[in-house]
């Protein structure tokens, strides 16, 4: 658990550069491969992706959540192949005027995400860590 | 006809390979349905994890009476778990 | 509008260069000022914090929000003094186990922070930029 | 007793100054409620904004019946609007 608060002079230095005009709220969602899956310890997870349908399904659910929820951009980063524990699987990002939609339709869109684009995974097995899980 | 299947996932893991053939009549009106109705006779290994499959049709989710032609690529998306 | 979609082979690049061991979930907000406020456009906001309280109650929020929602880990970041129209003044970041306590926990933390810490801000006129509001 | 307290925001642009003096009879046992009531009475400019308002000492909020003592740094914290 850490915690860090920061009061610092004028504008805070762009997280991610990258933004829409006249934004307000600019949300970055980061799913993560977490070492411990069903109770077991991983390695990792392999995706496997069906191309392209998987790329047109989340550009399809990026305009529908553009258009339900007035969005100003979104962007979507999946991978494909062995992300390892710890690493960056996928990550979304939605600009809006103001915080409660872009909140709302991040919600939405990882829901949707999982119950509908043609992306599967399966753990790569922690060979070599066969320790107690913490 | 036979028409090749895509799978992914689940699917390709009870079967062992990424495709499956699925062989219809000739004199028969191939919907979706009729797709996937003839792969759950034809793939047994299959059967339980087609109750939560659906058929995708050149990239797009389809209907039970959505036509399928020779020539379409065809894939059963059902069972995903991206994120 | 912007829609932008990617499928990538392997892990995504850090966007933030922050976490926590074995979040699942890490959630970026990026809170920006807009060029427009109550219909007038401005040139930024200004914003006046009290010191040190401002700081002792973020954090204060911050622990709350730990053991409310269970998080791994939040920093937080709020500017004082003067940000321009465009640019990030305030910015939390909150690691957790799975998505829907971090996003629960955003939503709650900006309500409380917005209606309790004794942050001000007050428009920055924009005197060159009379032209009409797009 | 003349105490100090530090103002912000619209409280600070009503008056035009970061902080009013507020003063409080000798014999009287100083709470946050009466440190309030004496700033309605004595900063009139402050009156309407002083019903959202809410007083912090040493950096805390604190309830009506708090005691405040001489050499407590005393703020007014309502009206706030980061983010």
């Amino acid at each position: 658990m850490s915690i860090q608060v920061v009061l610092c002079d004028g504008a805070l230095a762009p997280a991610v550069g990258w933004g829409a005009e006249g934004a307000g709220a600019v949300v970055c969602f980061d799913g993560i491969v977490r070492p411990i899956e069903d109770g077991r310890r991983i390695a990792g997870l392999i995706y496997q992706t069906y191309d392209p349908m998987a790329e047109l399904d989340l550009r399809r659910l990026a305009e529908e959540a553009t258009r339900s929820f007035g969005l100003l951009g979104v962007t979507v980063e999946h991978s494909r192949g062995t992300v390892a524990a710890g690493e960056c699987s996928f990550r979304l990002r939605i600009a809006s005027a103001h915080r409660k939609e872009a909140l709302a339709a991040m919600d939405w869109f990882i829901d949707r995400m999982k119950q509908d684009v043609p992306i599967w995974k399966r753990p790569a097995p922690a060979e070599n860590h066969r320790g107690p899980i913490p | 006809m036979i028409h090749q299947v895509l799978i992914f996932g689940p699917y390709a893991e009870a079967v062992g390979e990424g495709r499956v053939d699925v062989t219809l009549l000739d004199d028969q009106t191939v919907t979706a349905r009729v797709v996937m109705e003839s792969l759950r006779e034809q793939q047994p290994a299959l059967r339980l994890l087609l109750a939560h499959a659906i058929l995708a049709v050149n990239c797009r989710r389809v209907g039970d009476e959505t036509l399928v032609n020779a020539g379409d690529e065809l894939a059963i998306v059902g069972l995903v778990s991206g994120g």
